[in-house]
């Protein structure tokens, strides 16, 4: 998971490089609301991702795609935190429960 | 009379938890009693100096200067005016002319303890602010919303009315009840928000505590005094507009109100909280 | 001829007025509530004050000394700054006037009584307060006035969302 | 519409213990409604009890008094049965009052 997680930042960190376009931004977007739908299924959601996602729609709306396109990678990032933690916690609430 | 109270309540409780019996599934036994037993002895050890009773009071039994607070409340408490207004609602027909009253067993009054309970026909929880939106509705009536100040009033009142008498929630023997109870249970325990916490670090492992100018309230009876008023919100809380709340503390997207999980939720804390009175409407910081 | 007069000098006046009022009683009945509307003006000018000295100032026109035979009862830690209960009594005879200042708020004057003959120097209400701060329970005894001072600590409660 | 004004006076004998609770927001001024606008002060300013034909007690609020405020006090004398006349007036001029059994 960790060697994942790795990878993952250095490949943004390259892409970042770049002035992002809009295309940049709506891919992002997309993969970010895709993400933030399945942790609706698992009844998981966080609200950063929605204020992540939020700030995306406003920066792309006011043209500075740079902005938006990290933030929808940030709100992209949110999400799938929401879906490892509500995988995770399918059997580790047990630990916490009292005997 | 403060023992003879005492007597009674745990007489109540063993009556109550003897009644449903454990389901076994594949992988574990889904044991109600145990649990209920389990969840008051924790809670009996780790705070030994609290009465059964006084944990329905929440922060106030855990802290003498948050109760001398609360104890000036309650001389002249800030639900007043929600209770005067529920009792008026109470009783106001609806254009059809039924009231409240013709939904509810003994007309509403003294029956607050039993809810939520497990509707057989539905196979699904039914808590009191449901019932009231479908009294509502059954009578050509609009819902109201159940985190706002008509619910409020009205659960303030049937809490009112019931008053003292201890929690009775019945988990009858079928596997969709034990399932709704165990769904209840496992959200009290999933860790949820970014600060990933469950309801039980704070209510279970850390109650007593501060959370700034906060003490944490135990779970044990922690829905007995609703609703409440909070001086936080400077008005009426249902246990809808409670568990909403807690939902973004922890920044988690809350979920509709009255949906199943926190139907469930409240089947989970109310059973296990059987025997200890009703106190609602209660004030809060 | 609304002179904006601070209290202490128009409870002296009536006091004179009064007397003579009472003395004209004997001779005939005079209005009296036009007497007991006087001293009960809204204090316009010591709510708008900032600072507590000031409030105190503008509302009695002298200034506080602390007293222990003041009792301030108010909680170490406010459970909710929106409502903190605090309440004051006082073994001082001759009361006339009971306020409350919290220093840290905009304006400092909370609540000021007025207490008519016949009436326990002893009051509770419930205030607001901004930030945690000194509170002060003013009581004016004998055209004197006498203070009782306590920290209350206020702050958010929850861990925020 | 029932009386902003609640009130519990009982009567010892020879003192009589007055608790008020009144409905009103006692807005400070301060405070942020959900769209970011300023709230405008509203607050009540007198509370005036009467007994007898006499002022017992005159409260002079600011905005720091809380919501739905509340006070206590007593006064000497006061018998079960008499009337205690309470009425407030707030800085938009509204006004209510309402006359309580002391019991």
């Amino acid at each position: 998971m960790r060697v994942f997680l790795a990878i993952t930042l250095l490949i943004l960190g390259a892409s970042s490089a770049l002035a992002a376009s809009e295309a940049d931004f709506k891919a992002a977007y997309a993969s970010a609301e895709a993400a933030e739908k399945e942790a609706g299924t698992l009844r998981n959601q966080w609200l950063p991702t929605e204020t992540a996602l939020a700030a995306a729609k406003k920066a792309a709306a006011s043209g500075d795609f740079d902005a938006a396109t990290a933030q929808a990678k940030e709100a992209e990032a949110l999400a799938k935190a929401s879906i490892f933690q509500a995988t995770s916690e399918k059997e580790r609430w047990k630990d916490m429960e009292i005997h | 009379m403060k023992a003879r109270f005492a007597i009674g309540l745990v007489l109540a409780a063993l009556t109550a938890l003897s009644m449903s019996a454990p389901l076994t599934r594949a992988t574990e036994t889904v044991d109600p009693v145990a649990d209920a037993k389990a969840f008051r002895d924790y809670f009996v050890k780790k705070f030994p100096k609290v009465k059964l009773e006084d944990f329905v009071n929440g922060p106030y039994s855990m802290n003498e200067d948050m109760r001398k607070q609360w104890e000036e409340k309650e001389e002249f408490p800030p639900y007043e005016f929600a209770l005067d207004a529920g009792k008026e609602m109470f009783a106001k027909p609806f254009k059809n002319g039924k009231t409240y009253a013709d939904c509810f067993p003994n007309g509403g009054i003294g029956i607050r303890q039993n809810y939520p309970y497990f509707d057989e026909k539905e196979g699904k929880v039914v808590t009191l602010e449901l019932a009231l939106n479908r009294c509502r509705e059954a009578n050509g009536e609009a819902p109201v919303s159940y985190v706002k100040d008509d619910m409020a009033s009205l659960t303030a009142y049937m809490a009112f009315t019931s008053r003292g008498k201890p929690m009775d929630i019945k988990i009858p023997n079928d596997r969709r009840a034990l399932e709704a109870y165990e769904n209840g249970k496992r959200y009290f325990y999933t860790r949820r928000g970014q600060l990933n916490f469950a309801c039980a670090n704070c209510h279970v492992q850390s109650p007593g505590e501060r959370l700034r100018a906060e003490i944490l309230a135990p779970a044990l009876g922690i829905l007995n005094a609703m609703p409440i008023y909070r001086s936080e919100w400077a008005g009426m809380g249902t246990i809808s507009r409670r568990f909403v709340t807690c939902n973004s503390q922890t920044r988690a997207v809350p979920l509709e109100p009255q949906s199943d999980e926190y139907r469930d939720l409240e089947y989970y804390l109310s059973y296990v909280s059987n025997g200890l009175p009703i106190s609602g409407p209660g004030a809060r910081p | 001829m609304t002179l904006s007069l601070d209290r202490s000098i128009v409870t002296r006046r009536l006091i004179l007025r009064g007397a003579a009022a009472v003395a004209l009683i004997g001779l005939g009945d005079l209005p009296l509530p036009a007497l007991a509307a006087a001293n009960d003006r809204y204090p316009e000018d010591a709510f708008k004050q900032k600072s507590d000295a000031d409030a105190i100032k503008s509302l009695y026109g002298k200034s506080a000394e602390a007293s222990d035979k003041v009792k301030l009862d108010a909680p170490e830690i406010a459970e909710n700054g929106a409502v903190v209960p605090i309440a004051v009594t006082t073994t001082l005879e001759g009361v006339t006037s009971i306020s409350f200042l919290v220093s840290e708020n905009p304006n400092a004057l909370a609540a000021s009584y007025v207490i008519p003959e016949g009436t326990l120097p002893s009051v509770a209400n419930r205030l607001k307060m901004q930030k945690t701060s000194n509170v002060i329970a003013i009581v004016e005894a004998g055209g004197k006035l006498y203070s009782a001072t306590k920290e209350v600590k206020v702050t958010v409660g929850g861990c925020g969302g | 519409m029932a009386s902003t004004i609640r009130v519990r006076a009982t009567s010892s004998g020879d003192n009589t213990e007055v608790q008020a609770l009144v409905q009103h927001p006692m807005d400070s001024g301060y405070v942020k409604d959900a769209q970011g606008a300023i709230i405008p002060a509203h607050f009540i300013q007198q509370l005036t009890f009467e007994h007898a034909g006499k002022k017992v007690f005159v409260a002079d609020w600011g905005p720091a008094v809380a919501k739905d405020p509340y006070v206590k006090f007593s006064f000497k004398g006061g018998q079960k049965g008499d009337d205690l006349k309470i009425s407030w007036v707030d800085n938009k001029g509204a006004s209510d009052s309402t006359i309580a059994k002391i019991g």
